[in-house]
């Protein structure tokens, strides 16, 4: 093979040779099958039985809240939701594989990371109901977490911005001296923008320990694969940037927790990025916003729901005795009713007083925005009525 | 004629746009078979073929570049951003390419015949990231034409004029009005002025300026304002850019006072340049200070939407503030 | 104290930080063996190391995005963007990562640390793409502070200030003075306020207001205006954003009258927002309209340069319109 | 292989399987051996005397060029240039084997390819001294080309830009049912840009007939390739976008004929983008701006010297007796006093007259812009001597 990031001699053709997408296989690790049996040539990753549950019950959580939060939109509660559904085991998964000192940079549909982290409940509707109890102070739409105590790098809405970022991070750690990588998730739509060429290029050439995991679900929002890129999906372009790539099954939670755990040896090892491309399906609309149905057909779910990451490991666990499934209701019944006990608890929490309306645009508010929050002030005394949600709270 | 509200609109100027010029082409995330988010482009992929109209990968530099080539060959090409707030990925194609392509080229090539639309504006519980209202960025940009609509009627007559406009121009839609604007629009082809702004009412004490959505909010505060014996000129400047200083400073000289208000953050935007403009043309007439009634300078919050807003309440205090000095 | 160019200046300033803080990393396109294409980083990686000063591939997003993540996690990032015409590809980036950052994480997370420098205007032949001055849009996003020097001594204090400052800092480097403008430099460490401007020459018929390589122009028509009995109050404002109102309009309280000029187009250029705060706070002091003398409208011209800068010439002639208003 | 462009089902390994760089050889397409001989098992392509001697004559022409206008740049006469030396094959050849319908979108250091199309060298001139008599009115700096009549849309400074341009150019060509492709040149520092990823992702979905060829020159001014890239080449990047790619020495005449000629040929008949990386090195300083001794050492400048493009066409040429090589220095000097005329004929003529200044701003110059040219052109009146370019001229 050649490199050609020297000058030096090259192997040479003399008729034309076309490269085309064909020449590389890049085919996809799988572990468990869809029925929770192991294939008898895979080696499984050393998975206690207390984190193999753990994983099992944050990725029930999760669809858990995803479920009562996506009614609670619905019935006007929330404005916005946001579900993983079918996407569990890439998100809980590979952050299982992880350090909690390993920074995460996530895309938004990555709860169950967050979750596996320690994220509770009631901070996911502190979060959701953008009330002053949440650390982001209620400015971001609901699913766009942040918990710096986590290692949780607050969401942000522009798609791939975070893809650089992680390469940023990730150097910063290593100049640190940390032993600590960043994985930045993303999905396969978002890996159309410019952000994602910069940022894994940057990577490979400042040798940077990053994760960088695609979870190619199939969709972006009504766009299918098929119309966002013709190569073979996402994984076939750690090539291009000289990184090393892994292609995995997202829904084979085993996969993806050696893929990454793998990943994370080689990237502080070498101190080099490494792609990771899971290959899922969003069994869930795009968002609260969104009604799937005018863009793929019921058919194509159903081939998906079949293979449920959930079910499969509780395929697992119960053939292994490590968990009861009798356990199983009760476990969700619990948390069906703990998500509505928060929910209704939270709604009534009252959003940040109106001083935080001027906070964190700078590390302290400059006299401009204490003018203006002193005008606004003013002008909330004067007609109370109209800004319920502050007034009573003003003060001079 | 027929009711639409302005999603309607947008999509029956798309039509006959397309109808009218088989060179025109939509494209952007989701405008395909989906119709796009808000479904301004519904059914245009059935009408009109895939080649047509089409969802582009997701890359809103991609997706100008793109428009940019596929305008300076001569096609006439329609780029949805799917919300304002992800334009910025654009910004250099945009602002070094497509404003800057006929005058690099002595007017050998142009992208005249592109036209950018993107949704944008607060009021729908978005916060920073669905809520932004650039127009102030892209007015510093000699080579582009700004455009906004306040209503439906508005929405088709002016973007059916930007399409056909020679200069490249971006047509920002309200998108809280987007279903809330309901009005008769006329079923045919029509274009409406760029450059002109509109005088909605007349009025003698005080001008209030403003565009797209937040015409709504000034006609409101106008009404207080008259129950307290102020009469109100109300401006709707419809163009950004060029933008229509003599309908502007006529009404101010009249008037004797000017109000300007948009949602954007108040350094910096647009009613800046107004103000700045007026002042001089307008010196020896002003009666008291130029307002402005504008967003807070901080980024466009979710919790305290309302609070931030420039409100019918605080444009009215505004009026009052104007009339005693 | 040392005889420096601006260029030096700013060398001086990037030595003294990386020795005081070793978190401290520069980077950019060029900047690492071979110093940069103006040579403000020369032999940077030779005293520090490859891994603190160091190339990045050629892409001005990713330089952002990389030195946005590099800033949160707690290092110094000095980015450098090649030239501020190239800025544009990194807009997303900086608009709505870096100066939304700490905001949107309620202060848990923050870029307070990041500072980018570029070198801006025009002057030096090169079109209009070597030449433009984009700090009005920068200026309208609230998060960013933008800071201009206008010669070496004010480059070195206030490009150590802006790196230490909590805060992401855009800071602007007038590149027709890199090697033009010589002065006496400090040697040790110091640094100048941000956020405030300076009054460079008092008088009291007018105040003249720019920043950067303008303050010459502004010097040299003070200079023909005060043979002409007029007396001009000087101000640098140093700080685009936040900008320091109160200096200005202590100043235009005084003398009456103000002229602000920059080599950005006029149109939603920053003086627009300086004379529109200005005739607000001043409005009873005023004796003549606030005059803008920028650039024309257009894409920065080659062949027509000097026809196109608000040369000392045309501030000269803005001055005598105003004072004989 | 797989595609990962749709959701069907996709073979699994269950072992991790890392894909590196390594998997894929590229080798490049050379026709003719540095000396001038072609390989005994190439193919070579029809190209008659009269097209061969026209491409090496253009490569002379351009060198020659570029050894003026450097020198000129010197003196003091025009502000900048910037010499295409040692990649005059990559250019030159690569527009032979086009069509003049199709569009070329050039970076900046492809003067070969813009005069085998027939710029003159007046047209040269003119535009380097920004004059009235150039299409661009003067108003670009040295280099930046365009001529709407030979296709060649005029040059942008900043990088990468065109690329997606030349994705929407020829998705326009196409449906205007043009027998034509449009070919989009870069360097590889260029192809780090977000703009290169976004181009040929776009180029590739949506069927676009474009040729993207990259100049792999192994610099981007003082940045070495290695410090642009950590994978093989640009070429590698072409399988991440399942586009056809070809590889190719550019400094081989025919090679890059060649290559470009099959790529237009898949391109315009499967309605597709094909990419091409020409494998050269930048002999020239990157710019009258710039001095490379700076950055790399003269033995690998002499290693490339060795390679020069224009000599090895002219060994075959002069093998083949297609030329006489005494006529060499004959058409050189002949050259190089067309350069020198044109260049101080070119020199005295005027820039465009000041009401050009707010021409093709818009399609036709607003009121504003009226106004400002006219209290320009007031100013100017008041005070001619600081105008000397346009003073003489201005009219009420
Ligand atoms: C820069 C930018 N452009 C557009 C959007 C609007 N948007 C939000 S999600 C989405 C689709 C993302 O798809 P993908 O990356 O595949 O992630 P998935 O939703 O499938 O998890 C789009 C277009 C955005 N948030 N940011
Ligand atoms: C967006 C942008 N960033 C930076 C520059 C400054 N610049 C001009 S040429 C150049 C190097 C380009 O290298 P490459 O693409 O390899 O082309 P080559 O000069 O080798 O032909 C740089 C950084 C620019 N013109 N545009
Ligand atoms: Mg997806
Ligand atoms: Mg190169």
């Amino acid at each position: 093979m050649q490199h050609r990031n020297h000058l030096g001699d090259i192997n040479t053709v003399h008729q034309v040779k076309l490269i085309d997408k064909g020449v590389v296989d890049i085919p996809m690790l799988q572990i468990m099958q869809p029925d929770g049996s192991i294939h008898s040539d895979a080696t499984m990753p050393e998975i206690s039985q207390e984190l193999a549950v753990k994983m099992y019950r944050t990725m029930q959580f999760i669809r858990v809240l995803d479920e009562r939060m996506v009614a609670a939109q619905r019935q006007g509660r929330i404005s916005f939701y946001l579900a993983s559904t079918g996407e569990e085991a890439a998100s809980v998964g590979s952050a299982a594989a992880l350090s909690d000192k390993d920074m995460i940079m996530s895309q938004y549909r990555e709860q169950g990371a967050l979750a596996f982290r320690g994220y509770t409940t009631e901070q996911f509707m502190n979060q959701m109901f953008s009330n002053e109890k949440e650390p982001n102070k209620g400015r971001q739409m609901p699913i766009h977490y942040g918990a710096k105590e986590l290692n949780f790098m607050t969401i942000s809405s522009p798609l791939g911005t975070q893809i650089p970022q992680a390469s940023g991070y990730a150097y910063g750690q290593k100049m640190a001296g940390e032993e600590a990588v960043t994985i930045c998730y993303f999905g396969e739509g978002a890996a159309s923008e410019g952000d994602f060429h910069a940022g894994l290029n940057m990577a490979a050439v400042l040798n940077c320990p990053a994760i960088f995991f695609c979870r190619n679900n199939g969709y972006a929002i009504s766009t299918p694969a098929e119309e966002q890129f013709a190569g073979d999906g996402i994984a076939s372009r750690g090539l291009g940037y000289g990184i090393k790539t892994i292609r995995v099954d997202g829904n084979d939670i085993f996969a993806v927790f050696e893929a990454t755990r793998k990943a994370r040896e080689i990237a502080l090892a070498e101190n080099c990025p490494v792609l990771i491309e899971a290959m899922s399906y969003r069994l869930a609309a795009h968002s609260t916003s969104d009604d799937p149905t005018g863009y793929r057909s019921k058919d194509e779910e159903a081939r998906w729901h079949a293979k449920d990451p959930i079910q499969r490991l509780g395929n697992w666990l119960a053939a292994k005795g490590w968990i009861d499934p009798a356990e199983d209701e009760k476990y969700l019944a619990a948390k069906r009713a703990e998500v509505l006990d928060e929910l209704k608890r939270v709604e009534k929490v009252p959003v940040c007083s109106i001083e935080h309306i001027i906070e964190d645009v700078y590390d302290t508010p400059p006299w401009h925005l204490q003018e203006q929050l002193q005008e606004l002030k003013d002008h909330i005394r004067k007609y109370p009525d109209a800004y319920p949600k502050t007034a009573s709270r003003v003060k001079e | 004629m027929a009711k639409m509200n302005l999603l309607q609109a947008i999509n029956s100027a798309l039509i006959s746009a397309m109808t009218q010029d088989e060179r025109v082409m939509v494209f952007g995330e989701d405008v395909g078979h989906f119709g796009g988010v808000f479904r301004a482009t519904s059914n245009l992929q059935e009408k009109f073929g895939k080649a047509r109209c089409f969802n582009t990968p997701l890359t809103e530099q991609g997706i100008m570049g793109f428009a940019n080539g596929l305008a300076s060959q001569g096609s006439v090409a329609i780029a949805e951003i799917q919300f304002a707030d992800y334009i910025f990925p654009a910004f250099d194609q945009i602002v070094n390419e497509t404003a800057k392509w006929r005058y690099r080229s002595g007017g050998q090539f142009s992208v005249g015949t592109l036209t950018i639309r993107t949704p944008y504006g607060g009021g729908i519980a978005g916060g920073h990231y669905h809520s932004q209202s650039p127009e102030a960025y892209f007015a510093h940009t000699p080579g582009m034409k700004i455009v906004v609509p306040r209503n439906p009627y508005q929405a088709k007559g002016l973007l059916l004029a930007s399409i056909r406009d020679d200069n490249p121009v971006l047509f920002m839609e309200p998108k809280r009005l987007y279903r809330a604007s309901v009005g008769e629009v006329p079923e045919d082809d029509y274009e409406l002025p760029l450059g002109k702004a509109e005088i909605v009412k007349s009025g003698s004490d005080i001008t209030l300026l403003a565009w797209g959505a937040q015409m709504e909010i000034m006609e409101k505060a106008a009404e207080m304002a008259e129950a307290k014996g102020v009469s109100c000129e109300v401006i709707d400047l419809r163009s950004i850019l060029p933008w229509d200083v003599e309908t502007v400073a006529t009404s101010v000289m009249k008037t004797g006072r000017l109000l300007i208000s948009h949602e954007a953050p108040l350094t910096g935007g647009f009613a800046s340049e107004i103000a700045a403009t007026i002042q001089k043309h307008c010196f020896l007439y002003l009666e008291s200070p130029i307002e402005r009634v504008c967003g807070l300078d901080t980024p466009y919050p979710l919790a305290h939407e309302k609070e931030y807003m420039p409100d019918h309440l605080k444009v009215f205090e505004g009026i009052m503030r104007s009339v005693n000095f």
